[in-house]
């Protein structure tokens, strides 16, 4: 048994020991957003939050000065698999950690890093990410939130838009103009803001399937110490390309949050047309039937996808169809269970539906958010085509 | 069959639009959802509605209408659908008045039709009460007494149904759930003791109720048409609607192509406006194309309301349908061209995608009306 | 009763009485295809051909003097309005007529008028229209046909494809460039030639529908008199713009050929599910339904259109779509008949299969053509965006 | 379920990508169909094919196989979809040989395995009676008699029909058309009296025949596996078969995918490439992501072919229906990106059309086997 073994031993046997069983399973509570507005559903949850954390654990790859596990990358991945297959849940979603972190740990000085990292691997501080602007939405690099040079201080004014859980968040990671003069990508720096800061005004953003975790966020001369610029001054793009790089890994983490499955479309479709047919009914069947092929060939590509790691072959195609493919499968998958729920799948609020009912309603609305946030589908075609396929630019 | 409005229903539609956009503009409805309004629409627009002479356009004139006929009632609806304007037109005048210039007696004709007209009562039709619409299921019991008939069952999504001040009730007297024989209509008072209602608040945040009829008596005269023979008749009603509510969508769909291609041209995205995206440019051009085809189903639909049954079935089965489906494609492009600001409940747009959603759904969806119009054509066997 | 209303009687009287009867119904004859290699598969077709000849009504709206009709544009209409009414069928195809003529009566010397036109109203010269090249597909003015000045001559060098009836026609009009150093519209001419001059080769093109009307033609220094230039030299694409605006007229002509409708959607499914039913043949008969309702909303989209037109309404949107909707249904159509067909609809040739079998395999394959040729959808759908929409140009 | 291939279905794939380039290119199939060959493949490619170690790879080692199982199978023929290659391996050694080492007594296997591995004997299966794939409608009458049976009955769209040596007959001995029980599966030497082949010319140029059957009589010992119940039997060489159309039809679709976007980078309009046209990229871009969906579903297919019979149909079926799928969304979209060229003969994307719309109906085409897989989640009733 080698070094690596016994450490894979080992995280079983503490995983095994501290991970309540409660969390090993996909349970009905909101997960926790690590920071100071940290809120735990349950006892186990607060209970393996603190044990990760106590562990190290949440930021297992960075030095143990900052509150890391010091562990190194092939241990960091056995812990991953090993808490994949024990179906542990991710015990804190934290952006922080998850993405500014890494860059952090690059582009930060040591000030910043003894600073911001800590707070982060206690669970202590909550980040958002202020990036998209209102005329800033596919084209990034066109925003316009401007911090202009005071002394030993930024003036930042604008407004940032999309910014998931800023209502909550402790911090902002935030893309600002610094030089409105220079090419768009070449007068753009990153800046982190204090969101208790005077002059920020957070408006959570009511989506057309209800509230949201989206806000936007208004800046009115905003004062921000200079030292908490990272990387060079409007040298932010690069920074933030590299960034956007360990979103993916991000969202990868959000996928092993451990939830229940949404919703599963051929029992529910069986339940609603469970009560008599209706004239029709069959070519909504089929439709399901469609859908269900369509979402089996995409979880098989997930599959083969990891496969295909596994064995050192190249995934970068693969990896650009996924969110494509799923947002888009998503959206039909979600226009057809309204179809089969007739009016049951009309209400909005109030008693005549019933709990699942409303839900399923939400979350059709919702899945015409889905093409459109984190690359629209029109984003992530470009992308296929470009990268993957190829094709010359126009 | 004339797809091309007169100079006489052009002139309605104008005038539509201009009270419209002055008077119930989207905002309009905003202000109903906000404040939760327990009636559902606005009492001083409606006044203003009947004023124009709208309760009048698809009656006879020997019934004190304007016999505009139902290509007139479509030109208003279109542009109600523009502006999502919610009133008690659909279910008074159309299904109501339907009910009672088609299958009514002289006397109830007379007590009825002018009121209508005036604006002074209004009407629900009850139909369905499964998950989809279903009109030969109806399970709904009339039995007959000596004095006339009881009402026992339950009646679901009933547009306008809380606050109808009569209910065209269609019932079954003989036969059973799945025949179209066997059914009758009748004309209930709302007030009438074993009669409850319980409104749903609901995705296009109109109006739609839950009606029990718990031992409901009615007298013989209650009787809409014939007894056990009202399959036709409520077809026909029915037909007139689904031809309303397809014009409905129609502008609801113009309304969603103009503003998104409003938008194309305006949003600058690197550097260029989007609309000068070839792959968005595409797409543009179908849905205008699919739009117009829908516009001449939607105009032939409304045409045939007085063709013979077999033409108006499947001229009205194809614009329901048809209109549905376009509908439907436009909202989603709609809100995907939109980008982020089309999935807020700030943008207008979702207003559209949900009160579309549920314009597809009454009286039958695409799926019901392909059926129906498969099974004219021979293609499909009859049944669900 | 005004002139108008008599000379609609008049043509009523006349149509009635020499029309003959076979000619005002759809038949199985192919068009007769005027020109010297012309085909007349009845004699009644050969009567019609000759008494329209003889009235002067193969051009009714040309001046007399070049074997026209003479009649005014009103006229012209009230002609075309009763041969559509009484359904006789159009007595040729001659594309010198439809396109060509209108140019030559506006941008032709006398001497070409002269030469060119009565051999087209007398039904002698059959033209080809060559224009497109293997290299300039939608994009016409790449063109690359040579067509050097020699003394009186042209030499003209290179090579057209998708000429329909090349290797049946007696003339061909044709763009050919001038002036190689000009940029790409500015040198481009119009240029008429004989196919029976020396050096030109002319081979029909196989589809995989199998033999087709498209040839491709060689021209290996032709020599071309230089009085067969129409219009000026090196102003050929305004003359082409002008002529392709007669295409539209030219195809609505086409339209009226009262050809058999070429395949029933909703019979010949019927007739072929007809046999027993297979698994999935249900999920084929709804795919019918959907497009017997598309093509219904096509035809009554057609039918608005002429009813807009007649009400003075704007009919540019609808001309615009015509083409598009059309070919992309009748893809539509065709694969749901094959797929109706299973195994019937696997046949190439051979006594196995029917005639009927065999043609609707050859239609479903020249349903993949139609999308292609007269204009790709592609360029429908960019000339929609553009001039419909008036979206920007990119 | 694994959907990579190993190091060895690699190797195999590469030696067969690499002869086929050589020796049995798009041409070779042009040649054929040109020369109207009788026989429908060219001999001397055959030999090599067997030479190669083709004919042996899905048997076990204790029948003389190579035992590399359907992944390996997949892998050749996904590289013979890619240039077309006609060849016996399909009805002979996926079809006649799964039929002799699921359902062959040790006799059987003796008697035909070897002569299959050696490439000495043909076979075909012959199970098609109608216009679309229906085993369960199997009608053809095998009447027991003392000395066997008597085959009475007609088959159409037999694959390799008229070359084959033997056939393998699925057959009625009980039961009524539309039944799973009462066939039986025989072995029949394609000389007895009273079969009867005649070739079809069909769109894609291989071979299909139509096969009669005139009161052939047979003995005993041509049952394969057992009388009145080779519903399961039969059921599962199809879907050998089917995953190996799949996995044929895979390369067709990247051979058209691959062709197509060296296309869209090459041709030159307006002078730019067409392919920078953001209008094709976007459904370039969608070709792309179904086609690897596709691939999955083909792999996963391919491997599920040992798995239990639940798991196989399903998995089966959603590899043939949705690679079908694929290959006809990219055959279209391969012509009209071609634009003109692409209709002609003259171009190989239409011989890659044809070929897929023979692919996709053999052994049930999309609706066949969405409705195989919906009846197996249960969301369909069973039949048709």
């Amino acid at each position: 048994m080698d070094d690596l073994d016994a450490f894979r031993q080992e995280v079983r046997q503490w995983l095994d020991a501290h991970c309540p069983a409660a969390m090993r399973v996909p349970g009905p509570e909101e997960v926790v957003m690590g920071g100071s507005q940290a809120v735990f559903a349950t006892v186990e949850q607060q209970h393996w939050f603190e044990r990760m954390r106590d562990k190290g654990w949440f930021a297992p790859g960075w030095p143990t000065q900052y509150g890391g596990g010091g562990l190194d990358a092939q241990r960091v991945r056995v812990l991953e698999d090993e808490m994949r297959r024990m179906k542990c849940r991710v015990p804190q979603v934290n952006i922080g950690i998850w993405m500014l972190g890494p860059v952090l740990l690059e582009f930060g000085t040591e000030a910043q890093k003894q600073r911001f990292l800590p707070p982060m691997t206690r669970g202590e501080q909550g980040w958002c990410q202020g990036f998209s602007e209102p005329n800033a939405g596919s084209d990034l690099a066109s925003l316009k939130m401007a911090a202009r040079a005071d002394g030993d201080h930024y003036v930042v004014s604008g407004a940032k838009i999309w910014t998931s859980g800023a209502d909550k968040a402790d911090w902002m990671y935030a893309l600002v103009r610094t030089d409105a003069a220079a090419p768009k990508h070449l007068g753009i720096s990153l800046l982190l803001i204090d969101m208790k800061s005077p002059g920020i005004t957070v408006r959570p953003i009511e989506l057309i399937s209800g509230a949201s975790k989206f806000c936007q966020v208004f800046f009115d001369d905003v004062r921000v110490p200079a030292e908490n610029l990272v990387g060079p001054v409007n040298g932010g793009w690069a920074v933030a390309k590299r960034l956007l790089q360990h979103e993916r890994e991000a969202m990868s983490k959000m996928g092993d949050l451990n939830l229940p499955t949404q919703c599963e479309l051929v029992p529910t479709v069986r339940r609603f047309l469970a009560d008599g047919a209706a004239p029709g009914d069959r070519a909504i069947r089929q439709r399901a039937v469609a859908c269900a092929m369509d979402e089996h060939a995409y979880h098989l590509t997930v599959a083969r996808m990891g496969q295909q790691a596994k064995a050192r072959m190249d995934v970068a195609g693969l990896m650009a169809i996924v969110k494509l493919v799923h947002t888009e499968q998503d959206k039909r998958k979600s226009a057809v269970l309204i179809d089969a729920m007739g009016n049951r799948g009309l209400g909005w609020e109030g008693e005549e539906f019933t709990e699942d009912e409303l839900a399923t309603v939400r979350q059709w609305l919702l899945s015409y958010t889905l093409t459109i946030a984190g690359g629209s589908s029109e984003v992530q075609l470009n992308i296929i085509a470009k990268r993957v396929l190829g094709l010359p630019g126009n | 069959m004339n797809m091309v409005f007169s100079e006489e229903q052009r002139l309605l539609a104008d005038t539509a639009r201009d009270f419209l956009d002055a008077h119930c503009p989207v905002a309009a409805l905003r202000r109903l959802r906000d404040g939760r309004d327990a009636l559902g629409y606005d009492p001083e627009v409606w006044r203003q509605m009947v004023d124009l002479g709208w309760t009048a356009i698809p009656f006879p004139e020997a019934l004190g209408g304007l016999d505009f006929g139902y290509s007139g009632m479509g030109a208003v609806f279109e542009q109600m659908g523009r502006t999502l304007a919610a009133s008690p037109l659909f279910a008074t005048v159309v299904l109501g008045g339907s009910a009672l210039s088609l299958g009514g007696t002289p006397e109830q004709q007379a007590a009825h039709i002018g009121p209508i007209i005036a604006g002074d009562r209004r009407f629900a039709l009850a139909v369905d009460e499964g998950r989809r619409h279903d009109p030969a299921a109806i399970a709904l019991a009339a039995r007959r007494t000596e004095a006339g008939y009881t009402l026992d069952g339950e009646k679901v999504f009933v547009l306008d149904g809380h606050v109808a001040d009569w209910l065209v009730v269609a019932a079954r007297t003989a036969g059973r759930a799945g025949e179209q024989a066997g059914l009758s209509l009748f004309l209930v008072d709302a007030k009438t003791p074993g009669v409850e209602r319980q409104r749903n608040r609901v995705l296009d945040s109109r109006n739609a109720a839950r009606v029990r009829f718990n031992g409901v008596r009615v007298d013989a005269a209650a009787l809409l048409g014939q007894a056990d023979a009202g399959w036709a008749l409520l077809d026909e009603i029915l037909d007139r609607g689904r031809a309303c509510l397809a014009a409905e969508m129609l502008g609801m769909g113009q309304w969603l192509f103009d503003t998104t291609m409003h938008y194309l041209k305006e949003r600058i995205q690197f550097d260029v406006p989007i609309g000068s995206f070839q792959a968005l440019q595409h797409r543009a051009a179908w849905l205008y194309a699919e739009l117009e085809l829908a516009r001449s189903t939607v105009m032939a639909g409304l045409a045939a309301i007085n063709a013979d049954a077999g033409e108006r079935r499947q001229l009205v089965s194809l614009a329901k349908a048809k209109m549905g489906a376009v509908l439907e494609r436009i909202s989603g492009e709609a809100v995907q061209m939109h980008g982020g600001i089309g999935v807020t409940d700030e943008l207008d747009v979702g207003l559209y995608l949900k009160r579309g959603r549920v314009a597809r759904h009454v009286f039958g969806d695409n799926d019901f009306h392909a059926q129906r119009y498969g099974e004219g054509i021979g293609l499909l066997e009859a049944g669900v």
